[in-house]
């Protein structure tokens, strides 16, 4: 089953080769994110879970030569438009590139590559038992939660959502993103839902009686993710974690994106991944892609 | 009507001189990215692959990747699944791309180098071989090609094992790649290729410490092409088998600085990264460059900024008139 | 409170690392633009003059400038009075900067170093000697800085002329610049200091000829600066003297990485000409840099990332299993 | 005498050290040059023939890594203003820093170092007889000569002026900083004034009777230069060129701006120039700085 706009769950939609030039239809401040939008014409709809290599077609080494390379993101939504599929972003200004991005103004071009990567799979793929999902999300790690949670609502997959947050402005987008559908909230600094962590709410989750017939979904900062593996490996619930590294292409070109094996050697984030099953990772404390 | 691009390399008919850099593109990794839309718009002219071992090689612990102003430092470590695996598996994919093969070998002893030839060149499927010997040889201790003499022997050992067209891939961290280019052709070398990446750190700037797991990397990027102008063009200079010249190629404007220089072949590397289909970019810029210049071929433009006494050498240049100050 | 930047340097007490590249500031020529303004703000801890030479020299024909992506390309080619002009015109009005003075000194054979060793040590208001050594030996054919050999022998010769430091100036155009830097402090010298310029040509997109009047040229500036960190840092890693480091500084941010990798000092080159007074900006950012990080001196941050295995080599590193493709 | 926003004609106005930021006060298009206007709240007023070196303060590196030196521009007008001295510039957009420097949009804010250089000098320092000055003119060249026009007539040194265009699009500027004054035009296309080379204006004025009490100031491209600077010498009039050469500093640093002497070896066109006497050099015709 398919909708419009969203490629089917689990299955890898590819990318035209190629770069392409897309319309920035719109960008607008939440907390201290931004939400920007481009309609790209040509390309297919991403599945959830998928991301693009985003660059400005001006300005982008505007700061002292860089951003230079492309910039991974994970598509937060996408909708149907008169024009092909808008897809909106959902940014954290924290370097160059991610700076420039979030001052894409509504008129500009940016230079897209994708879909690519390994999409989040179907609950059942996951676990045979699976009889519903549970979505974790960190900070800007809520932008694939959300896409996925439209995926899923729209297979009646019943599904439970868990955001966290540091404090205000790292809870960006939440509103916009997920309206008024039911969620779970916690903040470091307690300014909604439960203070602490997101991993507070879940392993409560985890120790109710439906966890047998769960799987998990998460993205956020490499701690919390690693958390959340840990808590799922010692109640033997499946998961599926959508990470980051640093990426160069996006596309198994460069092997920059080596994540550390389970079970020795590395596999490339950017075609094996970026969603892993937390069994098939060494860990899942990988920095250096911007998000602490 | 646009200039024409045909070239012909060590033997090998091309369709145009745009190759892409060992190790800056996947084509069997792309084919999972983009499926079937890959083919019809693969934008080189020739395939060199990521360079293989003899056993397989995990890489180097991460982070690999560091940005820099226009360019980015790489410290991939050369992961590859080995030459039987490399052969087994992944020969038979790149066999269907429609275009020359080219594998790219690193040893790291006469032996090593020598099966490796042995092997790759066994394979009809493989047109032509690349040496990339930035590495150390176990024996002597000495990185290959920083050595003429090193660069030279080991030549001599590898050239009796195939007929087919051996290129040597030079590192541009050394004081004269032209003596390492005649070397190489001394030792029946086909070809040279240059520049790999020049040697690069990063720091942490929250740590002062190194920033890529193997603390040291390789830069590339427009921020070499500079430099690499200057080696591709000090080799043609010197050597009589064509060269193969990339660092920093980001158009076609880039790509006829480098023929030019006396290049025959231009390797895209980085600016994939950019763009997967870069490539066919620099290729139809490439092309329209030619013509608005005046050359109906490639070929025309070729070594043009050759030739010219070089008088930079501060010692020996400027009169001895006193400058104003 | 901010960091503490005191410095000495081969006996020499400066107020903060941060000095200029040589042939990068012209102090009296920024007296004739910038009037009574530049003393007071005067960015350099010490002065380094540009290089002269024995006779004098007008410099390379023009063009001699060419912007690369964050970077330029310079074949400037040594202008200079020679070191009788020099002495007698510039060295008066230097001495009045209120800094101590290093005077860069380029000669083509041991009798010409020699000469003027001899003639500017006897100069009191001179606080050290920088030896540009980039260049041919005459009698050799070698470029001194290529070699370590050529390096430690006009050391030897130098040496006994003075008790006035002298500094060694790196070429980054080798494949070691560490066995240069050793075989200098063999050879007596006091500090090193790097990196000079990368060998470079720019070819003119219209005639496809070199666009330098002196066709080659070097590269400076940005796109330079991870392959002079990783330099430094090779360097430091192996001599016991001081380094001063440079090579595309153009905040405090990029000084701090060079004193992680081990410098003493720190030039600012390319980046006084974006702004003269950009070695205000960068020992102010240094200074806030180091503190933000939990330094109190400078001294307390330097070589912070040295030390640790070099695992980078592409022969040796990575484990040996295979690598999922 | 000065005047509130000139420095003295002759004299070199010296900059205060180091780059300092300025407001973008007016940007507009005039044929295909650009004037826009920086108000400088700190500096001096520029002698006429001096020069800043300009960058923008943002998106500078902006076009893959370029521009990254400053660039030279002449002053053609500077006017008292509220905060400061008003500089206005004349723009032709020929490559990435011409071009980036040409967007400047209202409110932004630009690097400027200046006033540099060696400006015109008083009539009388030229020739002891001079009695009145030819100002001649080409494309961009224009610029100088407005300010320099100013500051002869601001004297009430009688002046003639010259403008020299290739056609339309080259003669951005005139009406803006020429206005009513009387000026007499050249163009090689004849959409205005006599079809041909402002040279040949100064052939014919060089060949009636005063030009013996004349002394000639040019600037424009390097061919017209050298075209004023050979008729000046065979007909024994004093001239004053205001030249280009590719500059990476600005104020003697770099060695970079070379220009060869009369008498053998280089001046540094940045301190020794950028105005020079015609018999001061070997030859006007040197490229490289952006106008052909
Ligand atoms: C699959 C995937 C999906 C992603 N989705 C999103 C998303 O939806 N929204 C979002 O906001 N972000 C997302 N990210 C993260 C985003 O791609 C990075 O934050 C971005 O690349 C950072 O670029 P920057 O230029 O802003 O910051 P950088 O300056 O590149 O800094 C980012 C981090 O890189 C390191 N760093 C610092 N300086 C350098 C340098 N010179 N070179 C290299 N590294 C440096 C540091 O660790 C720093 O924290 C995603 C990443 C991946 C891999
Ligand atoms: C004293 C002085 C006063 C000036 N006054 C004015 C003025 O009032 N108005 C005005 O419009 N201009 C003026 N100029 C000229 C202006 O400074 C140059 O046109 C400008 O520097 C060009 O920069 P760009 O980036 O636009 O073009 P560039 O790309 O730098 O091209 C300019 C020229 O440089 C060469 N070139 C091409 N590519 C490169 C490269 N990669 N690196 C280096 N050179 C290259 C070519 O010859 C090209 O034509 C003045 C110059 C001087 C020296
Ligand atoms: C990520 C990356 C991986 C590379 N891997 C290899 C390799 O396996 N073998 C090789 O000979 N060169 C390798 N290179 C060097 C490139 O082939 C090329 O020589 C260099 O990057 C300069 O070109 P560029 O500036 O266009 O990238 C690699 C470069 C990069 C950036
Ligand atoms: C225009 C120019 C002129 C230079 N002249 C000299 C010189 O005379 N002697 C010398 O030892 N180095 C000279 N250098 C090299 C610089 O001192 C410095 O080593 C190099 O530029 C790297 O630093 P940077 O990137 O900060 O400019 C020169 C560099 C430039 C750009
Ligand atoms: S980002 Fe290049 S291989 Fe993954
Ligand atoms: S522009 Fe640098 S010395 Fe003139």
């Amino acid at each position: 089953m398919k909708d419009g706009a969203l490629g089917a769950l689990g299955e890898r939609v590819q990318a035209p080769f190629g770069r392409r030039s897309c319309r920035v239809t719109g960008n607008s401040a939440h907390g201290g994110y931004r939400i920007f939008s481009l309609v790209d014409e040509t390309g297919p709809a991403p599945a959830p879970g998928q991301f693009y290599m985003l660059s400005a077609a001006t300005r982008w080494e505007e700061s002292g030569g860089r951003p230079f390379l492309p910039r991974a993101f994970s598509v937060a939504r996408s909708e149907p438009s008169k024009r092909g599929v808008r897809l909106d972003f959902l940014a954290e200004p924290v370097g160059p590139g991610t700076s420039r991005l979030s001052s894409l103004a509504e008129g500009e071009e940016a230079w897209i590559n994708g879909p690519l990567g390994r999409p989040f799979s179907m609950p059942r793929e996951i676990s045979e038992e699976a009889a519903g999902a549970i979505l974790v999300g960190g900070g800007i790690g809520i932008a694939p939660m959300a896409i996925l949670r439209r995926g899923l609502t729209t297979r009646g997959i019943p599904t439970r959502v868990l955001l966290g947050f540091r404090d205000e402005p790292h809870s960006g987008g939440v509103d916009e993103l997920f309206g008024c559908e039911e969620v779970r909230l916690a903040s470091e600094d307690g300014h909604a839902g439960h203070r602490g962590y997101v991993t507070d709410l879940l392993a409560v989750m985890l120790s109710g009686d439906d966890s047998a017939t769960a799987v998990v979904y998460a993205c956020g900062p490499p701690g919390m993710l690693e958390a959340v593996r840990l808590m799922c490996a010692e109640n033997d619930v499946g998961c599926e974690l959508a990470m980051e590294s640093p990426m160069a292409c996006g596309f198994g070109a460069c092997f920059g994106c080596a994540v550390p094996l389970a079970d020795g050697g590395y596999m490339r984030l950017c075609v094996d991944g970026p969603v892993v099953r937390g069994d098939e990772i060494e860990t899942a404390a990988v920095s250096g892609a911007g998000h602490r | 009507m646009s200039a024409d691009l045909a070239t012909t390399f060590c033997g090998i008919d091309l369709a145009h001189p745009v190759v892409n850099g060992s190790g800056t593109f996947d084509a069997i990794a792309a084919e999972r990215a983009f499926g079937d839309s890959l083919a019809p718009g693969f934008p080189f002219s020739a395939f060199v692959s990521k360079t293989i071992t003899l056993s397989p090689r995990a890489g180097n612990p991460s982070p690999r990747l560091w940005e820099t102003p226009a360019g980015m430092i790489n410290s991939i470590g050369l992961p590859n699944k080995g030459m039987a695996g490399f052969l087994e598996h992944d020969l038979p994919r790149l066999a269907e791309l429609g275009v020359p093969l080219i594998v790219s070998v690193m040893g790291t002893s006469h032996e090593d180098f020598a099966q490796l030839v042995a092997g790759v060149a066994s394979r009809e499927e493989i047109a032509a071989l690349e040496l990339n010997i930035s590495c150390p040889n176990v024996h002597s201790g000495l990185i290959v090609a920083e050595q003429p003499a090193e660069t030279e022997s080991l030549l001599n050992v590898l050239r009796p094992l195939t007929d087919k067209p051996m290129i040597v891939k030079l590192t541009p961290n050394v004081a004269d790649p032209a003596s390492i280019a005649a070397a190489a052709e001394r030792g029946g070398a086909d070809a040279v290729s240059l520049i790999n990446t020049l040697k690069a750190v990063a720091i942490d700037p929250q740590t002062l410490r190194p920033w890529l797991g193997a603390e040291r990397g390789g830069l590339s990027g427009p921020a070499v092409r500079a430099v690499a102008i200057e080696q591709v063009r000090s080799v043609s200079g010197i050597v009589g088998i064509p060269v193969v010249g990339m660092g920093g190629v980001g158009s076609g404007a880039d790509a006829l600085e480098f023929i030019a220089a006396g290049a025959t072949l231009v390797g895209v590397g980085t600016e994939s990264f950019r763009d997967p289909a870069a490539g066919n970019r620099v290729r139809r810029e490439l092309a329209e460059g030619l013509e608005r210049l005046g050359f109906k071929t490639v070929g025309d433009a070729r070594g043009s900024a050759l030739g010219a006494p070089d008088i930079h050498n501060p010692a020996v240049s400027g009169s001895l008139t006193a400058p104003p100050s």
